[in-house]
């Protein structure tokens, strides 16, 4: 099914071209419940992982960026978005951006089908992925950036950045012809919400007074609680992109929940091991990078390289946030890049490994037509991490720069000490 | 009169009000208070940031009595609030001037 | 689809006459689906979307007066209420109430049909529409009610309300026969509840220091999370309205998340504009706003069309707000009427607007059967408006009267300063 | 459908030989849903559910307890528990335990066909059972246990305990070969873990100061959110089990939506007449009881059976906590027991009971094939309900003293004092 | 200069800082605390376990205060707590050597 | 002995202490404390329902001292929670009659 998909990418066919017009309700029937769980990844999901972890008087401003961002994304998806990334029906796409025969929805009925379902579902379902990539950034700039500015850069963002990778990776542009498997987004998504962030972090600079006062988090109940729908919402980011309620979307679902498990546990182990004690931010933040990890790969591999990819995610970003944060002080606040940027390269290349199809018990569900090795594959899988990875650093210090120049990025100094959630929205979080 | 001032360890709290209402003492207030002293804090890990918490959490409790009552109730605290560990924490004594009851007006010993 | 759902209803066919002996699994995997997104809606979601709004001291209460709702209306509509809604099979359906032959879901088998689901899930799905429209008038009456009369006004409520309206207008009364078009319950279930929460709060009187007393949320990171689960939870409600899965369906949750976000952005525009600064509590309000006001336009409307009804929802409700509780100085506690009933009035009359097939990109999907301008649905839509609407008052009205002399309304005044929590339930919300 | 499903139990047939070698769509969708719900009750929901009941101490103790549980268990499962439970294709399984064929997944692919979904996803839906079957058992010994002994106790339990009595009952051994009805799990997931709970908390003692010293739940609403969700992801637990979207799934659904209400209302009646007041503690847990109690039963029985069993659920859990608690003293710190674990025998019980085709409005889908009344099918109910409890409590006693001199169960006392969160996790829930 | 501590149901701080404002204070120092005293506590039960409260929220309120405010500082506080009802709270008043306010170093009355 | 009452901003908690620190105090107890003052409050904005907020949050420190530390230890203070603003705070200074060790039940300047 994977390769279906990628073999009607190569083509251009999806959603370019209808290949069926009729819509398959089983598949339907998925698509919406996917729909919804991506959805619940970014609200409630993401916004109480994310909040909880900042301090007390800047919590509400982390919901209201990820609040805010789902709703202004999904406006800008509605009216250029998915045009720019997956153009119109009957429209043969070009190599770096979609048609703009579906602004506004504008070729849009009830009846339009995309593969095997309606193509509203199919535009719905993406516009829930152009939501969480934007929110995912919110990490990196957590409890100093304006809001109107996150506002600004995140709507250039989108239209800019996140919309042309779409198309060049599923919308029928050159990585997806080129044959790179990313199933759900480790390039798309990942990569590109990672490499925003730490842009982010080193252009605005760090939280006043990082690494001299201590910022713990404020709330770690609403973390975990906020990890477990991160969870259970994956399971339609991953077994969504299927497209279909088949053994894909099946074997994705299983792969993701074994890498998820994985990366939790040998996080912990590494905590354990290091400093003595395992924490419960140890282990959802484990469970995060094995799920970003396993991602581009949720479609290409089996059980046993899930747990593998897992369970090096779990090590590989543990190392990387202490590097950054000890080595390279980077106030990457709630630390996206070493977690979903890491995770994000890191399962997008070993994809192209697990995948081949004779690796015994760790085989996966092959390569990309026209590739016959792992080194092939990895090669193809190598430039398209490169490729994401270049230009959303590029363009994300420009956007960051001209923003900084027009509205500001920061708050000032004594606006910062008092907290975002007062200074910004008149609110406080808690009254007990 | 004097005011009485504990700062103990929160898990004490039940032992001494229960030697205070020994002596016939049944009013008093309780705050949650942090406390620095010789006793070690801990320390806190969140992805890989060690925070040195030094605060402790303490209760801090506030008894208003009559001077006779006064050394029979440091007594009771030092009594019931004691573990021998260090970080069991302190009484303070002051003058009282004055002590009105709201709702009747009262003063004095009579108010407390 | 929604056009085939009309007809049904018209024809007195759903559920009245199964016209299919076979269901549709595919339909069923997705009404399963949407059944628990519904009750979700309720528990957690509104329920902790109220809560944090109150004070800390009635935090319990509400999610109490929520919890028992779901419970008490559950068996309710076993009892009575599915059967005076929507009767049962073979029988024709009157005007005015359905048939009793489905008293504690007596003529209910595992076989049993009702359009292309099992009829225990069309039942089980209605049931989950019946918990939270008495549920949603918890908000006017918040903070001040005796527990025991809130249940027994909100089960009279259910029988003598909600169950008749929802026959006249899915059940094959006379308002669906009019082809009045409410696809997921602008009139059934936003203005009964708002009315009902209205009327609650007028004949209840205001809280204690209501307007003197500062009465601030006292957990707004718990009613964003619960926001945020609405969001989700909709897509069950109005996708799954289409009780199928299939473009129809599609369509409904991509109207419904595009309402939504243009409602929230709207709402936050109005206090930028007003206030200087946009709040979270104000752009999860406007995105009720959407959510509440797209609802009976679900099936009917296309993307663009929602955008605009959403948009216009989170400004229209933002001044009905200001003028109840500025102006009006009326009590309604969580703004129910303001927000949900302003909706449901705008929104069911928006339907008969945005249904006209010939509007361009904001074009919908067609007038009912037999009617042929938007001048004809428009009045139709008003009759549907002001029945409801009036039918809801004046018997909300007498029956808030009848408690009132039998058990009465409210706790007393010292009570209400202490807090419901500990005065009703003996328990605290936090002890941290 | 349940009757089908027991038959393929019965003939060894599920999933040890694939009677069909094509997946069907929908019921892949609805059980890709179901996957989903039954994760969601651990994490959050159970989580929650739990961590708001303990002191604020111990909340991030109970969050890392059930989290780390469900990797763990998930690896487990993966590695050996899916196939002592349940085999590998085309092998004849045993009585006892299941073949060792599948360790690994190994013998799984994309293509597998497990009745009428994939086998992945088959053995994927069955992992969140086995995740959710330990974390129950959290309750037990919450407060006072060492991470390091939690974990060797519930990775040994799962396999010697769990797995085992799950091929007995539903991969083709020996109760399900007697004709057991126990369709989502009162013997395989409720008395099981139950019963284990007890155990840990005899082996264990009580709490320091349990019985003198207050220990009120420091976070109700939390308690009560996650109560919420459990109640949603027992949709997909008991809906799920019929693994195909039809008329037993939707069955199940309404009769667990209509148990879980009846059980809250009994519970709270309960409290409303011995204490004066009910309480939202209160409600939540007769919830929990009429769903732990209708879990067996919800493939057996109707919906006006469905409220009997409920309402007798909220009665007889009530009575069982108090017993427990105030005559025995024992601390079962979260009333596992007298919930799961008496709701399970009577779930189970009454399964046999209202089964029966006969019983007018009660009557339910039939005795299990070979079995002609309700006393037949009651002495299999009992023999399945005596055979799990009385091995569980075997072995788990067995399992706790093994770990305890090996490890040691529980934390010292100054330890207890200061809470586990510091203690195990250097780490605190709040800082608000 | 004097301390004056009251401790107070919550519900009336409103009315107290107003009184207050009156005779032209505007600064005082507010916290929650927790009381004992003669008024009940109440009763929680939670599955069976049925644990009774006895501190009741209050609000202890501290207001410096010249020699000569004192008397009419403590004569508004009564009138504007006071309920009748028991548990209505207390008012202590101790002597204070020295204010200083600390961004001008303004010391005595002038602190205040 | 004394006890040095401070009324601070509560950013400004690290610093102080640091301050005391270097006096080689190390002993303090702190509570989060709502203060009312000259400083203006700020708006809070709920659903076109404006609320003036007066209070602020501010940290209340205590330190008991001896005589002779007590100078040290307010300049130690001023000088640290200072930021020229309004609403930096107050000290206030009160006699301490007795301080008692808890632990050890020392008395006086050894007890601190
Ligand atoms: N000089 C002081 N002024 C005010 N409070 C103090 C002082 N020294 C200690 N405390 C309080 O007493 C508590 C216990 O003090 P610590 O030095 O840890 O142990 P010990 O009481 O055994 O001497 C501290 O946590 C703090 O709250
Ligand atoms: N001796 C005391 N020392 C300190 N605080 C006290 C004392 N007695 C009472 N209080 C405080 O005053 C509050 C009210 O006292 P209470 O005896 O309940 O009623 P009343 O104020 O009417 O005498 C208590 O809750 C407690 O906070
Ligand atoms: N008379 C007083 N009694 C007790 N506390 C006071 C008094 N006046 C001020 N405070 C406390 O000091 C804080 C700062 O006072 P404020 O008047 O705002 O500024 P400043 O300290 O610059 O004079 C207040 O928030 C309050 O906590």
């Amino acid at each position: 099914m994977k390769i279906i998909r990628y073999a009607l990418l190569t083509l251009g066919l999806l959603p370019g071209l209808a290949f069926a017009d009729e819509i398959n309700p089983a598949d339907t029937a998925w698509i919406l419940t996917a729909t919804a769980l991506v959805l619940f990844m970014t609200i409630p999901g993401l916004s109480m992982f994310y909040a909880g972890l900042v301090r007390s008087k800047n919590v509400l401003s982390v919901f209201m960026q990820c609040f805010a961002l789902t709703c202004l994304m999904s406006l800008l998806w509605f009216a250029f978005g998915y045009t720019i990334a997956f153009g119109s029906e009957g429209v043969e796409q070009g190599k770096w951006i979609g048609d703009f025969g579906n602004m506004f929805f504008a070729g849009m009925t009830m009846d339009s089908v995309s593969g095997t379902i309606p193509t509203p579902l199919f535009a719905v379902f993406q516009m829930t992925f152009a939501i969480i990539t934007p929110a995912l950034i919110v990490g990196g700039f957590a409890e100093r950036m304006r809001f109107s500015a996150m506002l600004t850069f995140c709507s250039l963002w989108l239209l800019v950045v996140y919309a042309p990778i779409c198309h060049w990776v599923w919308g029928g542009g050159w990585l997806g012809q080129m044959g790179l498997q990313d199933f759900a987004g480790g390039t798309v998504v990942h990569i590109t919400a990672a490499v925003a962030a730490l842009v982010a972090a080193l252009v605005m600079g760090n939280r006043k007074g990082y690494g001299t006062v201590a910022m713990p988090p404020h709330n770690l109940t609403m973390t975990v609680a906020g990890a477990g729908m991160l969870w259970v919402g994956w399971f339609g980011f991953n077994g969504g992109s299927a497209l279909a309620a088949n053994g894909a979307a099946a074997m994705a679902l299983l792969v993701t929940h074994l890498s998820a498990s994985a990366g939790a546990l040998s996080w912990m182990m590494m905590e354990w091991i290091k400093h003595g004690k395992p924490s419960v931010l140890g282990i959802v933040t484990g469970m995060v990078a094995g799920l970003g990890t396993i991602t581009p790969a949720s479609g290409s591999v089996g059980p046993a390289a899930a747990v593998v990819i897992g369970f090096s995610a779990g090590i590989i970003c543990y190392y990387a946030t202490n590097l950054l944060k000890q080595k390279l002080k980077i106030d990457d606040s709630l630390d996206v890049f070493p977690v979903h940027g890491v995770g994000g390269v890191l399962g997008t290349l070993l994809a192209g490994v697990f995948c081949a199809p004779s690796l015994g018990i760790f085989s996966g569900n092959g390569f990309s037509e026209g590739i016959s090795s792992i080194g092939g594959q990895l090669s193809v899988q190598a430039i398209g991490v490169a490729a994401t990875f270049t230009y959303t650093a590029v363009v994300s210090f420009i956007l960051l720069k001209i923003v900084d120049k027009v509205i500001g990025l920061r708050v000032d100094e004594d606006d910062e000490t008092v907290g975002l959630d007062l200074v910004l929205h008149d609110e406080r979080g808690y009254d007990l | 009169m004097k005011m009485i001032t504990a700062i103990i360890k929160p898990f004490k709290l039940e032992d001494v009000r229960d030697a205070l209402s020994e002596l016939g003492l049944s009013g008093m207030t309780v705050e949650e208070v942090k406390g620095f002293g010789r006793q070690k804090g801990h320390t806190e890990l969140y992805r890989g940031a060690e925070y040195v918490i030094d605060f402790l959490p303490k209760v801090k409790l506030q008894v208003a009595v009559s001077e006779e009552q006064a050394e029979a109730v440091i007594e009771a605290i030092i009594g019931s609030a004691n573990t021998g560990k260090i970080g069991d924490g302190k009484i303070f004594v002051s003058a009282l001037e004055q002590v009105i009851r709201i709702r009747t007006g009262e003063t004095g010993t009579d108010a407390i």
